[in-house]
């Protein structure tokens, strides 16, 4: 469909910062864009170059590219080649630092208000004597060999070298000043911990991630960008769905090119773009809706995909529009009511301004013809639904428009809603054969050899999905008399 | 073929997936001359033809039913016996995912096993991409390359190869693979083979997929040694739910119940005592001999006992003990509810994912 | 409370055997105790030695005392011994038999009759020649050094194994029999698998656990039986309380000796048992049940506790009583109703067999009456429902006996049931605070070095419990003004 | 002391649990000089001398109020702050099954760590039994013995010891253990300590505790060379699940709320048409003019949309968007569904147990 190998002027690209976190920026030409605490960099340096690349901030929002692998892993795996030796290394420390950084997380705002606070008292009095250094010293020196003696200082120490690395930053600029923090940090640290050099590892990593100026440029693929929003945005916007459930929905729903499918997006177009992605610009997907237009904000917003190619992948269409006669929708809806097409020779003979007019308005209205016989013909290769509304209604609404033996797939935040849509099929007799409900996590392990475990927190949710085959079912079977009655009614249960 | 593109309608010769029953789904090839036996009873092949797909058909006598199902791969993996090595959907899904594969995608994957990953991988990757699968177990080979044909996946190429030994170069190929799935007993000795067949101009991606988690980590060092970044270690967790309902017992009705079990009991020992009355005072001598005759109490009692068992019948039973309920009967109230299934699969294998970066 | 370290007659106990699978025994002395395909033993020859020791089948029903670990275990731990340098070997051949042995598992009877048949076949026909086993090993062969060659073959190769086993058990019934069997095999099967070791090793544990002769004596503990429960019997009627949830349940409600706890037990007395173990023979259970009759048959019937000592402890009572006011009862009560309590003096006036009978009724009647005091005084030190009751209206009517900040366990197979009571307490205002839903689920490792991951299949269910605080709510609190009735609804929804 | 049996009303001095909002519990010592100050408002101990344990009462103001509970070892370890070392309920409960501790078992526990499972296994194995705890960090020793004693957990010893290079002797003491716990970074280095303080004449058990595989693998080693048998690893998943409503929002209603919003277009366009109808007639210059011009055209659109907006507030709205809806309002219509944490557990530790048989 499109090179996606190379930066490419005017598009979104996903930022990954050394903090593991990451941002969506529009690269813009001959602007600057900034990173914050990471730096800036000028647009025009890093266009050209391959996706993947690494770029190092330097002086005056200057980069430079950085051969092989990131500089971020590097460290991360420098510490899983030492695993081995470290046999006799005391775990707990590692156990504190984590667990302390949960507390950190929980206290939230308030630490960080806090921290601000003491970090604007120190740049605030000018009569900061070295005194106060010496203190921070001496306090982690209380961290000395043998962690027995150790006092659970963490928190102090992380803020008060905080304050040390700020006033840092302060002093110097340079294109090295990451690498001089972190070098400074190792020196002032010599002390800490000796014995937990896997603690010890681990703590300068993080400060490295914080501190060092380096970030990859990312195609933003559909993946990435619902791995942004998962991150970075309200997930309950995008209704708490994972990875692995969009994942396992686009396989289940048998989505590939050529493809026709009936969904209901409310991702904000998340969805639609993995679907996008799968189909490879043949296909359509009819997105039906409870209002008159549908929110797919990340699609149209980030995917790279102009605006006249997902006009012609995916077409909307709300559910009044869905389940009226076409004629009843020409005569109300807004775009054709008052529309009437023209003979030819009428058409030739409007003025230049009212035919450009009267050439928009016909596209529209025979888009929307296009969309309504679309739907009315039905026969769609799968139905994947993602939404609030009570799911039977729509399913009952919708199913009539699916080919047979096609897929249905359901997504929902709550295994409740799916448990009732099963009862539901069974009651109404909806024709879905086998709908089951799946609960798929993935489970991510600290992958540090010799310190394998599976992570200690992760992100709850994710939501459920059901799955089922749209069928048609025999008419006659009620009627077979009472043996086989009761065999119909054991069919009907078993779905 | 039938893998590829949805038709509508059965036509002889067409791969068919027969859904017998929940967990059982035969592939059948339709011919005419032919007809499946199920325990719902025999269906004529011929019968199936000009059917829709997706329809429900009754068996010869009438009296059982099947669908016919149009295959996809993800019912493919459902419907494969038991054999070696089967990649189901959760972890095939997600890996897809992960190694951004798509329409177009050169993949690598090795090895081919049951092949059902590849039946997906075939699908995703569609006519623009190609994918390279690599067997070494010689009747794992033969089988695939059958299936693959049978099934019109003309996308990809099935090699029979230790890669481990061998490596993954194919003559008058350019591999130039973007994703790598290793499911290998010894990943780590296939992963230095890998930088000659991949696209260097781009970022490429791995999963190598291993149940121990020692060959996770020796995997772990191999990908680190070997320049890839980024490395991730997960496991799917699944499960899978059945709705049920579940019967709403109120304690008022269990009081109400046992007000009339005390009720039957009370006119149950008063006749017993108007019974006794009457014995007293024919036979008061036999009465005591009988309280010092435990086999002639025991006697009674169960006189007693079958009373009230007759009774039962009449008795108030608001949950229908005794009696078979369906589930859903609507003369009592339930609640809906749902099950995991009785056994399930508590591990396949951990998922080892890293990438490596263009070449600058 | 009582000794047991060791085997006592009279006694229940639970035989662990070869197969990991376990039995239940009564250990009536003189008699002769059936384990099945791995002999009998004489009950006489194991009393007196401690639980947890090791006993050899040998000829004539006699058993020998084992020292050391059990043997089973040696094979396994060979395995973990050997695992390091197995780096080289391939592991699919493991994922195999576990398949297979997945298959079997559901292809079920249909499979085992097919055995059945083709074993009768061998029997019946005296005309089988050697020929057939020269093509068992054969058919062996293929499984030759290279597993690349390996077909498919597995579950027929263990078939015929096994015949050839039942042939050689016909043989000779020597004490050392299993050992012979599985030397046979190893010798059989020395060309098979050359290269997977591990799959070796853990196909011989196999046929080891199968055919050696070996058996354990077991204590049956509350936690033992529990296990035997699920192991063996139906768990729907224990509902499907698990292990991990039993514990968890055990916990979060506080037992301990010299408490007192109303409980609801629907799992065959399971709960009491592990209950009255924590307890110790202090303080009192009341049981409170649909039935007139609680059905404890579990702990009853194996607990080894004598029947005086589970009545003193464990106290049953109807719901029907529970609620009623003490004089109804006595009036209607099948024990009571027709019973006066006399003066002393009358009773001494009795005849021998009326005065028996007297005390005996006395006895009764007594027992009602403290049982019922104690329900109406209330202030139990916790309450555990374990039922299929509706638990909304279950909890409304034993909460109020419950004491002050003592706490509220709940289990329920479905977790749909415990929302379903969340929302109860919030909406009837139940006294209940910080209600919330815990899973509790136990994942079990393959625990050999070098081949460490988790099972590949495990039992599905297990329950959800329920947990919170019984509480005194203020009742002016509805009062406060608009300001605080903002506030107080606050406080409402958040338990 | 408050730890061990419950008690039905607060007393000057005693341990009480402040239940402030959930996950929230302090536990204060009850001190009529003292008061508690919470976000929602202060609370004079004073007032909590006399009230019944479970008691809610309000603060100074009336405004806010908490729960006064009784300690328990579960609330415990809900109440501990994320310090290090915390064994929780789901883990304890499992483990203290597992070992079959019991009223009167004498039961190790290395290391002491927060002291949270201290407080359920003295629970547990209650006045008969005894706990043998050690501690090699000096600082969390300090605060255990301290905390030990405040909770009057009477039926344990703690010692502060590393017993990797000590063992687990104590001097004037039997030990014999029968259940051991071992929570440390390297029990193997202390599993080969454990022969001496057993109790043989049973059987013995053990958990050890351990995060990472690699220390599992490890533990295994030195049960097996140290006669430990029947070695199982399990991991205890828990989850924690709230209850939530969720509205249900029928097609039905979709439908008709569209129809409004139709019918009110309708109506802004007929009255926006009436509009143009005069200005056509009286200007129908500037007409033509507008139409090519940008801006102007988006004005009107602009005034057009406003014209909506300002009769949204009378429109068709079955879901109450845009206003402030409670979970729950009987005005909709709602379905009980289940959520769990937005973070949760998904790993603690490693449990991996074994048995020593009695001596023969």
């Amino acid at each position: 469909l499109k090179n996606i190998t190379h930066i490419k002027e005017n598009e979104w690209v996903l930022v990954r910062l050394p903090s593991q976190g990451s941002k969506l920026v529009e690269l813009k030409k001959d602007r600057v864009v900034s990173l914050g605490k990471f730096g800036n960099f000028q647009v025009n340096q890093i266009l050209g170059y391959k996706f993947g690349q690494t770029f190092e901030v330097m002086d005056n929002d200057n980069v430079k590219p950085v051969d092989g692998r990131p500089v971020f892993d590097e460290i991360s795996a420098s510490i899983g080649g030492g695993g081995d030796d470290e046999e006799e290394e005391e775990e707990e420390e590692e156990i504190e630092v984590e667990q302390q950084q949960q507390q950190q997380k929980q206290q939230g705002k308030q630490q960080a208000n806090e921290n601000q606070e003491i970090a604007n008292q120190l740049q605030n009095s000018a009569d900061q004597t070295n005194k106060d250094k010496a203190d921070i010293i001496e306090k982690l020196m209380k961290f000395s060999e043998d962690n027995s003696n150790l006092v659970d200082l963490g928190a102090k120490v992380q803020t008060l070298s905080t304050l040390e690395i700020e006033a840092m930053k302060k002093q110097s600029y340079s294109s090295e000043t990451g690498r001089k923090i972190i070098e400074s940090i190792i020196n002032q640290h010599g002390n800490f911990d000796k014995k937990t050099k896997y603690s010890q590892a681990k703590y300068l990593r993080r400060k490295r991630e914080k501190y060092s100026r380096f970030f990859i440029i990312e195609y933003i693929s559909a993946k990435e960008l619902l791995n942004y929003y998962i991150d970075n945005k309200d997930i309950r916007k995008s209704l708490d769905l994972s990875e692995e459930s969009m994942a396992y929905i686009l396989n289940l729903a048998n989505v590939r090119p050529g493809g026709r499918y009936l969904i209901m997006d409310e991702s904000l177009g998340l969805l639609t773009y993995c679907m996008l992605e799968r189909m490879n610009g043949q296909g359509e997907i009819v997105v039906v809706s409870e209002n008159e237009h549908v929110n797919l904000t990340a699609l149209e917003r980030y995917s790279n995909y102009p605006p006249v190619y997902i006009n012609k992948m995916v077409k909307t269409i709300d559910f009044l529009q869905f389940i009226s006669p076409i004629d009843d929708i020409l005569a109300s809806d807004e775009a054709c009511a008052f529309f009437k097409p023209l003979p030819k020779d009428e058409v030739d003979k409007l003025s230049k301004t009212k035919k450009a007019r009267y050439v928009k308005k016909f596209s529209n209205y025979s888009d929307l013809i296009k969309i309504l016989k679309t739907c009315k013909s039905g026969n769609f290769d799968g139905l994947i639904l993602l939404t609030t509304l009570y799911i039977p209604s729509v399913l009952e609404s919708l199913i009539g428009k699916v080919g047979g033996s096609r897929s249905v797939v359901i997504y929902s935040q709550f295994k409740e809603l799916l448990v009732e849509t099963f009862h539901a099929i069974a009651n109404q007799n909806i024709p879905i054969l086998g709908a089951s409900v799946y609960e798929t996590r993935a489970r991510s392990y600290q992958a540090v050899p010799g310190k394998i475990h599976p992570v200690m927190t992760s992100r709850g949710g994710g939501g459920y999905v059901m799955w089922g085959t749209r069928v048609f079912q025999l008419e006659k079977v009620e009627a077979v008399g009472k043996g086989n009655k009761k065999k119909k009614q054991k069919m009907e249960s078993s779905p | 073929m039938s893998f590829k593109n949805y038709k509508d309608f059965i036509e002889e010769g067409d791969l068919v997936f027969a859904w017998i029953s929940r967990g059982m789904i035969k592939p059948i090839h339709v011919d005419s001359t032919q007809c499946l036996n199920t325990r719902y009873g025999t269906f004529n092949h011929s019968s199936m033809v000009g059917q829709r797909y997706g329809s429900q058909i009754a068996s010869k006598t009438g009296y059982g039913f099947i669908y016919l199902l149009h295959p996809t791969p993800e019912l493919w993996t459902v419907s494969l016996p038991h054999r070696t090595q089967i990649v189901y959907s959760p972890d095939s899904s997600y890996i897809t995912q992960k190694l951004n594969i798509l329409p177009g995608s050169r993949v690598i994957e090795a090895g081919t096993g049951s092949g059902s990953f590849t039946h997906s991988l075939s699908r995703t990757i569609s006519d623009t991409g190609k994918l390279f699968t690599y067997e070494f177990h010689e009747v794992r080979y033969q089988k695939a390359l059958e299936e693959f044909q049978d099934h019109g996946l003309k996308n990809l190429q099935l090699t029979h190869r230790d890669v481990c030994k061998n490596g993954f170069e194919i003559e008058g190929e350019v591999i130039n693979a973007n994703a790598i799935f290793l499911d290998l007993p010894a990943p780590w000795s296939a992963i230095p083979n890998l930088d000659k067949v991949i696209n260097k101009g781009m970022k490429t991606t791995i999963c190598c997929f291993s149940p121990c988690i020692e060959q996770v980590e020796k995997t772990i060092h191999e990908l680190h040694k070997q320049n890839w970044t980024s490395i991730e270690t997960v496991e799917i967790n699944h499960r899978k739910w059945e709705s049920h309902k579940n019967m709403v017992r109120k304690l008022d009705d269990v009081i109400a119940r046992l007000k009339d079990i005390q009720q039957r009991k009370r006119e149950g020992v008063e006749k017993l005592r108007k019974a006794r009355d009457e014995r007293l005072n024919k036979r008061p001598a036999e009465e005591e001999m009988e309280n010092d005759d435990g086999e002639k109490k025991v006697k009674t009692q169960n006189n007693y006992k079958k009373d009230v068992n007759v009774e039962k019948s009449q008795s108030f039973n608001p949950f229908g003990k005794g009696l078979r309920i369906k589930q859903g009967d609507p003369n009592f109230e339930w609640k809906n509810v749902s099950k995991d299934e009785s056994e399930i699969k508590s591990h396949t294998s951990f998922l080892t994912f890293a990438f490596k970066l263009p070449e600058f």
